[in-house]
């Protein structure tokens, strides 16, 4: 904690890497979802 | 999929390279970045805020060249791939805008003051939101794909005057010391290898994008055709 | 004059929206074909594509003037076309109009032959008048001086009959007999009693060429 | 494709819409007017103060662009609202039409330009000229060019449904770059540099009207046919 008081910039850091994995995880989702559905509609 | 990891991999590193690396005024490992007289800290910008820029040009490019494929071929997918390109570019232009403002406001005091790459960006998100504001208001979709093609070329080709017209105008206050006009790039390899796996990565997050929604139009196109017949 | 107008596997899709598909057929000399069905059914479309005017989603319409291919760019001076939602300019006379057509045709302007269409659309006394005072039958005869200006080997009619009176009707009947003379007719109706001027017909609803 | 257009059809258009446009009134009184309000709302503003050159040599500018847009518009639009549109693809190939609409926009901003610059001299009295040469040849190829441009989204917003609001919003960013240059070189007219000097900018702007009208002319075909 002290460590991270003294040295803003890893706080930036820990909260870009936050924001990316959620975008990633978004996108990854995202393409499940519809790899999924055009297995669905092309099967019909 | 493999891809997919190396790029979440990837991406996640360069984000800690590009924030954590210290910066010291000799680098002597590889770990180490070169200070940046003047810009400090702040000049780690170039590894976010360059690639969102360069991202909103290669958009604006994959819909131009979407844009006539479509006027060759009357295809409808062309301009399913063209306008989607257009729009996942204008986010990364506004994208680009918002951080290059910020930024320029710690370093040069005032969000926004004309600078010739302010300026062309600036151009760049009037060309996007009349593209747009242009196909809104046409019905037929045919016609909205050749006209929002013909108007995205016309535009695309007065981006190259600026290139000669700003020069005469103003002078820039862009920093040139990474890259200056000549093409020779003073980065340290550190800086460098960062800098192109950002852009690499960004590039593929861009494609990733634009995949995921160009597939997700063709099935809404694929059931509007079913349904009608 | 020999004329081929071959149409292949025509296709058009309007907003997403598919009017109709494969359409072909083959028009040679001194014949006339009759394009028929519902309203909606994409007559109009079709007319518009064999002038040249509308540009098909998929294949192709060829016109061939005395054997050579005439491409779509120069096919406007050979097609005469008549139809309803056509408009003249208001703000000039009959004559003026009829003068301009030509000159912008870059054809001579020939005084006599128009006062001669004119006659014979029934236009010649008002011909100094301006468009806009014209009634609505009296505009669809100007438009038959129109399509007739350049004596066109071709000629498409949507709807030849439509603000017409007994009089016009029958003028119109003797230029379509004139036109298979020398050149091929189309006609866009669904009128039985157009049809019958025709030796070939296409039903939109059925996709079928009629050969009569 | 056979895209070879014929002058003399294309003069025959030009002259149709100029006869058109003296008996209807449709563009030439409004054009008339707007340029008159706006100046004098440029002159209330003003009122006693000297405008710097660079002030009156963007505001010259301002007005003739959105007098541009409030008059070129009306070339394909006032077609598209007759429906006389079909009578025109049956009588000329889209790159007559182009060339025919091009010229009529080519003479009406040039008569327009005219009639701006002339008020501008007289009305505002900080507004002088010292290179002539420069000014003239800036006006010229300003005008050429704007009307180039103007012609083709002219024709696209002919096909829109916001005929009227869309057409600035388009024209804009194409015209940026002109824009850019010709006040540029307004402003070394006003400030009396020698002609030899501003010759980069008058290669811009003949750079930019020959891209511009070659585009167009390629481009027309897909805007002209539904």
């Amino acid at each position: 904690m002290e460590f991270l008081n003294q040295n803003s910039l890893y706080i930036v850091l820990i909260i870009t890497v936050i924001c990316w994995f959620g975008i990633f995880g978004y996108l990854l989702s995202l393409d499940k979802k519809i790899k999924k559905l055009e297995e669905k509609i092309n099967k019909e | 999929m493999v891809f997919k990891i190396i790029l979440g991999i990837g991406l996640t590193l360069v984000i800690i390279a590009g924030i954590a690396l210290p910066m010291v005024s000799n680098p002597s490992s590889f770990f180490e970045l070169p200070v940046v007289p003047g810009l400090e800290d702040k000049a780690r910008i170039i590894f976010f805020h360059v690639p969102t820029a360069w991202v909103c040009v290669i958009a604006f490019i994959t819909s131009l060249i979407y844009g006539i494929q479509y006027l060759r071929t009357k295809e409808i997918l062309y301009d399913i791939k063209s306008v989607t390109a257009a729009g996942l570019g204008f986010l990364f232009c506004i994208l680009a805008t918002v951080t290059g403002a910020i930024w320029s406001k710690f370093t040069w005091g005032a969000f926004w003051n004309w600078d010739p790459r302010q300026t062309s960006i600036f151009v760049l998100l009037l060309i996007y939101g009349a593209y747009f504001a242009l196909r809104s208001s046409i019905e037929v979709e045919e016609k909205r794909a050749s006209l929002s093609a013909v108007y995205s070329i016309i535009a695309g080709l007065t981006v190259p005057f600026f290139i000669f017209i700003i020069p005469r105008i103003v002078s820039s206050l862009h920093p040139d010391p990474i890259i200056n006009p000549q093409g020779k790039i003073h980065m340290n390899p550190t800086m460098l290898v960062i800098f192109l796996s950002s852009l690499t990565g960004f590039t593929a997050v861009y494609y990733w994008m634009f995949n995921l929604r160009v597939r997700f139009s063709k099935l809404l196109y694929q059931q509007q055709m079913k349904e009608q017949e | 004059m020999d004329i081929k107008l071959e149409v292949q596997n025509i296709k058009k899709i309007f907003n997403g929206r598919k009017i109709f598909s494969d359409i072909n057929f083959q028009l040679e000399n001194k014949s006339a074909l009759a394009i028929t069905g519902r309203n909606g059914s994409g007559k109009s479309t079709l007319v518009k594509i064999l002038a040249g005017v509308l540009s098909p989603t998929n294949g192709q319409v060829d016109f061939y003037l005395n054997g050579k291919s005439i491409d779509l760019q120069n096919r406007y001076q050979y097609f005469g076309f008549v139809a309803p939602y056509l408009q003249m300019y208001d703000e000039f006379t009959a004559m003026e109009n009829l003068e301009l057509f030509a000159r912008i045709r870059n054809i001579e302007v020939d005084k006599d032959y128009i006062d001669l269409l004119l006659k014979r659309v029934n236009l010649y006394e008002r011909k100094d008048s301006y468009v806009r005072e014209y009634s609505s039958g009296m505009k669809q005869r100007l438009k038959y001086a129109f399509a007739l200006l350049h004596k066109p080997p071709l000629l498409i009619l949507d709807e030849p009959r439509s603000n017409l009176d007994a009089e016009g009707i029958s003028v119109v009947y003797q230029i379509i007999q004139e036109q298979k003379q020398s050149g091929c007719v189309v006609v866009a109706t669904n009128d039985s009693e157009d049809i019958q001027f025709c030796n070939q017909e296409i039903d939109l609803n059925q996709f079928r060429n009629i050969a009569k | 494709m056979n895209k070879i257009f014929n002058i003399n059809s294309a003069l025959t258009i030009f002259i149709k819409d100029f006869r058109s446009e003296l008996r209807t009134r449709y563009a030439l009184n409004a054009l008339i007017m707007f340029v008159i309000t706006t100046l004098a709302i440029i002159l209330f503003a003003v009122a006693n103060e000297t405008p710097s050159i660079e002030i009156s040599a963007g505001i010259l500018w301002i007005v003739i662009f959105f007098s541009a847009m409030s008059g070129m518009a009306r070339t394909f639009v006032s077609e598209e609202e007759r429906g006389t549109v079909m009578t025109l693809h049956l009588i000329a190939k889209p790159s007559t039409v182009f060339f025919g609409k091009l010229l009529f926009n080519l003479i009406l901003l040039f008569l327009m330009n005219i009639f701006t610059v002339v008020l501008y001299l007289i009305l505002i009295p900080s507004f002088i000229i010292k290179s002539y040469d420069i000014f003239l040849l800036t006006i010229f190829l300003g005008t050429i060019g704007l009307s180039a441009a103007s012609t083709i989204i002219a024709a696209i917003i002919a096909k829109s449904n916001t005929k009227g609001t869309l057409y600035p919003v388009l024209s804009f960013p194409i015209l940026l770059p002109l824009l850019m240059i010709v006040i540029k070189s307004t402003k070394s007219a006003l400030e009396g540099i020698e002609i030899a000097k501003a010759m980069g900018d008058f290669q811009v702007m003949i750079a930019y009207f020959v891209v511009i009208t070659a585009v167009s002319y390629l481009l027309f075909d897909y805007v002209w046919k539904d």
